[in-house]
């Protein structure tokens, strides 16, 4: 399974929708003062999902 | 006994209005600053056995709102700017047709999409000039909230007592700013229903006028069948290419509004017996220079109001009364100069200064522009 | 005795003004033959349309006519029958006036269901003004504005219709006088939104340019390249091709916009 | 009192234009003063920052918007920093202590208290902040009576949610008065 | 070497006139009685490199001329009253983002329908004001044949060299009748392109102004990437709300043509020095007045013509030479009174009469009507 | 290395006006995805918007881009393609812009078969002017407009476009993020009016209406009831009630317009 | 095989089509100076194709 | 010839606008006259009777519709009826025997001549009417040279047709001079 290196939430980007932590298939995000946030970098297996859904530009997944 | 008092957006006093006058069909197609409108009807028409339709855009609204009209329907639809500027064809062909109905035209800032959330006043010459082709036309200008109501019954009462549409010229700023209203009881203002024809449907000539230059207008499907169209047309209703009597027929339909200028154009004029000053203004505009009137008097200025409730056909008839008399005419209003240039028209050069002050910044002219300009003696 | 049509028409108003040979004299023929075989009360019957030759039609039918601004037909009729839905509402108009300028209204009514029968008169051009090439001109016609030929690709206005939602779609000619009628009598008779297409000769507008043979010729044409739907339907794309199915040619139970507004909001 | 200027910002959903109805409309109702009540809107009208102006007076009022206000409400930071920009010198600024990190700077004076967390914990829903905060403000400003407060909250309100808010303007008052007593905060800042 | 005569018709001297400005495209959709100008570019187009396209209204029509000049190519739509007042929302936006083209209204008879094949003078206000908002106009009206080919030119010109729509307003009778035309020669008559940036692209500002109030325009696809909106926009090109921003623009667009009035303002004066008398007439209906003034003078009246060719702006500076000189302004026109509302409001009440002649039968004012008129000594 | 959106962004125009959820962003990076797959040279890419939520896209995108007025992104795409028939012409709107006020020249476009690329962003509403009911908004949904529920009948947006002609149609969603991505490239490769549709969820002006869930709850719904195009047409009628099919729903050869309307007078 | 009584032909409704002279299967009508007229009644079989498509209500076929 | 005023009037497809346009753009271009050319349209542009009139002076036309016309010619009856009403007094009428069963009454010169017959069997092509018109007509009225006339109508017709239409003006002429000689009507009539 593949992981992920790093996450870069951009929290000035954004807007707290919580997309990413609903759909992320393994609970790896979770939302911190009404922003997106890193929950467990291990559990991430880079399938992207909240990347590439993220309406903001808000989240960067950089693969390992 | 009190009139019950409610605390109203501009916007849902239209619908009061509305409902007030009789109103039981509207058709539009949305754009803000006007959608409170429809959306309050939305909900409120079913109530009164109404219905309501959101057609697919402005041109459709307005051909909706005068086929409803034209079943025997007081009907209304609402827009702002590009709205207006898409129903003028339509519009054109009510006045030909001499369909009622009422338009309301929450005026936003900026010409094109412009500044839309913002308020604006640059619609006026529109108003009247829009539609191709020599028309009458009836605007009116609120400037307060209970006006609002108010205004769009008499807008009713206008469009049907002169088969004629009614464009209700109002704004962002009172279309939702919240006031309260009295709220008037039944029979508290008038309310007008359109002459119906009486005779053997077999005699109806639908554009026969009567003493008042209007015909009897018949609801299609209460037996009077006859034909409607936009080309120039006799008084059977049939169309024509008889030049001289469509020149008749338009004449017609010109004066069926000014010969009853006296009962279409009302006008507020508040200090203006010694005023050496007069301040034209109307819509939001007219509150603060309502306002700046006051705090000039207050300083000894003579300067007087005159707001224009109607604003076309435009009040020459009042605004002749101070030719010679006052020595300047301040006209703010958002735009860059619309209706000073009719206040100059009809002054025809016996006022030593006419002085615009306009503002199409999305702000409404304040109180303390007005009263600088009052005071600066020019 | 002879059919008499004088009374669904207008005493005095005919001759109408459409050309020698215009098929929409015989559509008008179908149309009075279906609403007084269905004994309809022409005081309960509206005919709206907006302007082109077609459009002139209501002004000689003995009804509530409105006469409307070009493309609007089914934007009056709309607030016409939302008034009144009791009226038996006809919006009528040429191919530029339906599907042209007015294609939006024509898509929208489609979609809306809502209780109205519309004719569309095609006759492949825009007749009224002289012979500009509308959006039914076939691929190389010449119209005054396609003097090359026309590069335009064609609306298939039944396919529209279908596309837009429309719960009754039928297609006739000139031709199919009888037919037609019959057409037009299911159309009314239909609860929603019904659309018949009528193809018809406009021997000065069209004929002329396209060295199309005489008004007869192009009756004789509408026969020749029309198919029957059921007939249609058993065709290979080959022998399909330059030929139209004619006859119903979709319908479907859907609910019709006012009973369903009506009940939504309460008024029923 | 001649005439108050009121703004009332916050984001969104958080009910401040429905606040500000309230209040004017319990003032013009039922205590019949002079009031107006308006709002601005973003490009066409959808989400983001949002404010309600409320102008008070005993007598007619022209000018129908705020032109500098004498009292700010502000639920959110960005609220907070944009619309206390015309705040008149020695106004009133209410803030959120919860959303509002840093007050902006001003010669105010500046009440900072935890509205959103009492209405969530205290009263027991979030969705009445608004409520609260009309308890909060009317208590610092004296703008109506209790009563007419109570009343107009309770005609605009759903049925069945008629003691939630009444508790909810008692929140507010609280809030308020402990506000005060501490000058100015009472979050235990 | 003499130059070329064609007999031409009115609308095929407005396309002989648009092929020589260097039109390459043409959208519109047919309305009597414009469809010529359609008919004959869908022939003549193709052969300069340049396509035509029949849209399915108005509106698409409007918007693709838009296109088709944001793309970079000269541009030109004609239509007539009805499809005129559907163009206006569009129109609007073409106005507001500043964006060349020219529009023919080859005006006709009546509001509506009307008499869709007899001439009108109608539209004249709805050239100004149609559309909502505050935005700067231009028109232009040509009287004969010969105009009608040099003034399309001129309209290409002004749109070109100022950014905006230019109309061309003419009428059913110019429009169909045939007159001989020189033939004007390359060089003959002035032809302006628009200015284009020459900048790197990256510091390219699209409504950045030049000293001329005009800001040079890149073609979509020449390197210059940038934004066009009808929001209110800053120099970059992006919408703003900052009204104060959107006031000075609007104001810096309405002097980019205010302040070239010289150079865009075009008024033929004849007999004018001397007279007591002056004929304020346009289009087809000052080729009678000039008729009536001939008469008129060979029986020693002093009456002169003053014969806009371009209608808006206004021609105020050169009518304000005849305040308090003469003593009858004469305004025949095909309507029920448009252009003498302006002539009244720039004469201020400087001449003891103005008088119209207002005729809307569908027939041209006739040299006699206007003779009598002059006789009448009011 | 994360995806360099910023190639194809306008710097500084991040963040969006966008509410936070609306599933518009996500729309916007396929598109980028798309062009920037494609290799296209911003110089020749144009992007037409009328007016509504979807139609700010354009203000963001480092191209040609021209923000029109409502519902005419499409009249203005045609007059610039026509006059450089060289550039890559996008066309985008709202559900209203495209389908409401802009619907005739959706079909007419379509009918044209003119090289450009539809992009319809169908969120159920009418998001920019605050949520009132579109021709796509489900029947008995809350709208502002519909406090009773919506009475109306719904456009089947693709359908539409195929009883037009337009010789591309294809539907995705904002859940198929690549699917999408690779749809859009499909529908610029194509030579002929292509049009695609993207659901995409508004949880400003329908969602909070509608009770329905987070953003993230609008997505999954996507997911849930769109149906791969090949597999829908295995499904029964009953099967597919309430859910609709995704993916390429229809291609075709047909003569390009420019191209023929070139060819047949002579400029090519 | 039916028969017609009487064929009616108003001269001034007529707009000389041809029509329903072109149309008849029986050759029994002809243009007559810019009209429609009738040739050889006996002919006629009353098929009515020349009233049902007649544009102008001209002709009138009176059925045996 | 200060400035005559001439109609000429027919139905839809007879050609009469083109004619009249030949003959205004013959005085026009080849003879430095002013000439005007102008026609009416029915409802919208179709068919029906038509007519086109032309004007043609010396010195600068300014009214460009004829008033009233001084020679008409008529193609059809109904045209002559319709349009004869305003021909002046003494006028020059045109007609063309077949298709022009009465003559309007008047006190003008009639000509009628057998212009289509004429066309359509001694030239060969009914549709050359309009050009045997224009023969006749400038024979009688001797508005312009027959060279400029020729040249007028050759600068508008199809290649290949110019023999068929030299013809035709020389038919026309011959017509006009046979109605001439027997004082106005050449039908044996
Ligand atoms: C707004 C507007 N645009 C254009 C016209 C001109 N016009 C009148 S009828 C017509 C088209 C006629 O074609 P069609 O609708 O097919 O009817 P037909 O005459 O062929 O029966 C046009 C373009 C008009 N009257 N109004
Ligand atoms: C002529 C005109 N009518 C109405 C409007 C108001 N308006 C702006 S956007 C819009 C609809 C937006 O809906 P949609 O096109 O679906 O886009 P969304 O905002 O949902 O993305 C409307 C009605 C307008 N700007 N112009
Ligand atoms: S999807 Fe993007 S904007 Fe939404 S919460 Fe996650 S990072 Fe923030
Ligand atoms: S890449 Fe996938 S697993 Fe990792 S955080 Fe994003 S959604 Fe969760
Ligand atoms: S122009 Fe064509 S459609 Fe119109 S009346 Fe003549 S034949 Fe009929
Ligand atoms: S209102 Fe809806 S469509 Fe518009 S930005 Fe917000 S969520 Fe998106
Ligand atoms: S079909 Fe009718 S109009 Fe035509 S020729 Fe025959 S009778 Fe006359
Ligand atoms: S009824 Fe039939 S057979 Fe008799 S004349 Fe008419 S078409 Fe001919
Ligand atoms: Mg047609
Ligand atoms: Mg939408």
């Amino acid at each position: 399974m593949a992981k992920a290196e790093k996450i870069e939430i951009y929290v000035n980007l954004c807007k707290g929708c919580e997309i990413c932590v609903e759909l992320c298939p393994v609970d790896a995000l979770e939302m911190k003062d009404f922003k997106a946030a890193v929950k467990d970098l291990d559990k991430c297996i880079a399938c992207m999902q909240c990347e590439l859904r993220c309406p903001d530009f808000a989240i960067e997944v950089y693969k390992q | 006994m009190a009139k019950e008092v409610k605390f109203l957006q501009g916007n849902e006093a239209v619908c009061e209005g509305a409902l007030y006058a009789g109103c039981t069909f509207y058709a539009g197609y949305p754009i803000t600053p006007s959608t409170e409108v429809a959306e309050i009807l939305a909900a409120r028409l079913p109530k009164v056995g109404g219905r309501f339709v959101q057609m697919e855009d402005e041109i459709a609204a307005m051909a909706a709102t005068l086929g409803g009209s034209i079943a025997g329907r007081k009907s209304l639809t609402a827009t702002s700017g590009p709205g207006m500027s898409l129903k003028m064809e339509n519009l054109g062909y009510g006045y030909l047709t001499e369909v009622p109905c009422v338009i309301v035209n929450v005026m936003r800032g900026g010409p094109s999409t412009g500044l839309p959330t913002g308020p604006g006043q640059s619609d006026i010459m529109q108003a009247k000039w829009g539609t191709h082709g020599d028309h009458p036309a009836v605007a009116l200008t609120p400037s307060t909230v209970q006006e609002q109501l108010e205004e769009t019954v008499r807008a009713f009462n206008i469009s049907e007592k002169y088969r004629i549409p009614v464009i209700l010229l109002t704004d962002e700023i009172i279309g939702h700013m919240r006031e309260a209203v009295n709220m008037p009881e039944p029979g508290d203002l008038e309310v007008v229903d359109r002459k119906r024809p009486t005779c053997d449907p077999k005699d109806y000539l639908p554009y026969k006028p009567e003493a008042d230059g209007v015909a009897p207008m018949a609801d299609f499907g209460s037996g009077y069948r006859y034909h409607i169209t936009g080309l120039n047309h006799l008084e059977d209703g049939f169309p024509s290419n008889d030049g001289k009597l469509a020149q008749a027929d338009e004449i017609r339909q010109e004066k069926k509004i000014t010969d009853h200028y006296d009962e279409i154009v009302v006008v507020d004029e508040m200090d203006t017996d010694d005023a050496e000053i007069l301040v034209f203004a109307f819509g939001s505009t007219a509150r603060s220079a309502k306002e700046a009137i006051k705090m000039a008097r207050a300083e000894g200025i003579k300067v007087g109001l005159f707001r224009p409730l109607t604003i076309w056909p435009f009040p020459d008839k009042h605004l002749q009364k101070y030719k010679n008399k006052v020595k300047r005419i301040i006209v703010p209003e958002m735009n860059l100069g619309m209706a000073i240039l009719e206040v100059k028209r009809v002054m025809e050069g016996t006022v030593p200064s006419i002085e615009g002050i306009n503002q199409i910044d999305s702000e409404p002219i304040t109180t303390i522009t007005i009263l600088n300009k009052i005071k600066e003696g020019k | 005795m002879a059919y008499d049509y004088a009374k669904y028409l207008r005493a005095g108003k005919i001759p109408h003004i459409w050309c020698p040979g215009c098929g929409y004299g015989i559509i008008m023929k179908s149309i009075i033959r279906a609403v007084d075989g269905l004994g309809m009360n022409k005081d309960d019957l509206v005919f709206t349309s907006g302007i082109g030759c077609a459009s002139r039609l209501p002004g000689y039918i003995d009804a509530n006519t409105l006469h409307t601004t070009h493309g609007r037909s089914l934007g009056f009729a709309t607030g016409v029958k939302m008034a009144k839905p009791e009226l038996n509402v006809i919006a009528l108009g040429g191919d530029g006036d339906m599907t042209a300028i007015g294609g939006n209204h024509f898509i929208h009514a489609c979609r809306r269901n809502i209780d109205i029968t519309c004719l569309v008169f095609n006759n492949y051009i825009y007749g009224m003004t002289g012979g500009q090439y509308s959006p039914t001109t076939p691929k190389a016609a010449r119209a005054t504005t396609s003097p090359y030929g026309n590069s335009d690709n064609q609306f298939d206005i039944a396919q529209l219709a279908i596309g837009a939602g429309a719960s009754f779609v039928a297609r006739s000619t000139t031709y199919h006088a009888v037919p037609m009628e019959k057409l037009i009598k299911q159309a009314i008779e239909h609860k929603g939104f019904s659309v018949v297409e009528i193809i018809a000769g406009c021997p000065t507008g069209y004929g002329r340019k396209n060295k199309l043979a005489s008004p007869a010729g192009m009756i004789e044409w509408q026969k020749a390249n029309s198919v029957n739907k059921v007939q249609w339907d058993k065709m290979t794309a080959e022998e399909q091709a330059g030929k139209f199915p004619i006859g119903v040619l979709h319908q479907e139970e859907k609910p019709e916009f006012i009973e369903a507004y009506d009940a939504n909001v309460g008024l029923s | 009192m001649a005439k108050t200027q009121i703004r009332l910002s916050g984001s969104g959903g958080q009910g401040m234009i429905t606040a500000g109805i309230i209040l004017a409309a319990g003032a013009a109702v039922f205590e019949g003063k002079k009031a107006i009540q308006s709002q601005s809107y973003g490009p066409e009208a959808r989400g983001g920052a949002s404010k309600a102006e409320v102008v008070i007076s005993d007598e007619e009022i022209f000018y129908p918007k705020v032109m500098a206000p004498d009292v700010l409400v502000a639920l959110t930071q960005e609220a907070a920093e944009k619309y206390s920009k015309d705040l008149v010198d020695g106004g009133i600024l209410i803030l959120d202590d919860l959303m509002v990190k840093e007050a902006p700077k001003g010669n105010w004076k500046i009440y900072t208290m935890p509205i959103i967390i009492t209405a969530a914990e205290k009263v027991g829903k979030a969705m009445v902040a608004n409520v609260v905060t009309l308890g909060a403000l009317n208590e610092i400003c004296g703008l109506v009576s209790t009563e007419t407060l109570e009343k107009a909250v309770l005609s605009r309100v759903p049925k069945g949610t008629e003691e939630l808010n009444k508790n909810a303007i008692l929140a507010g008052i609280e809030l308020a008065k402990a506000c005060k007593a501490e000058g100015g905060c009472c979050c235990g800042k």
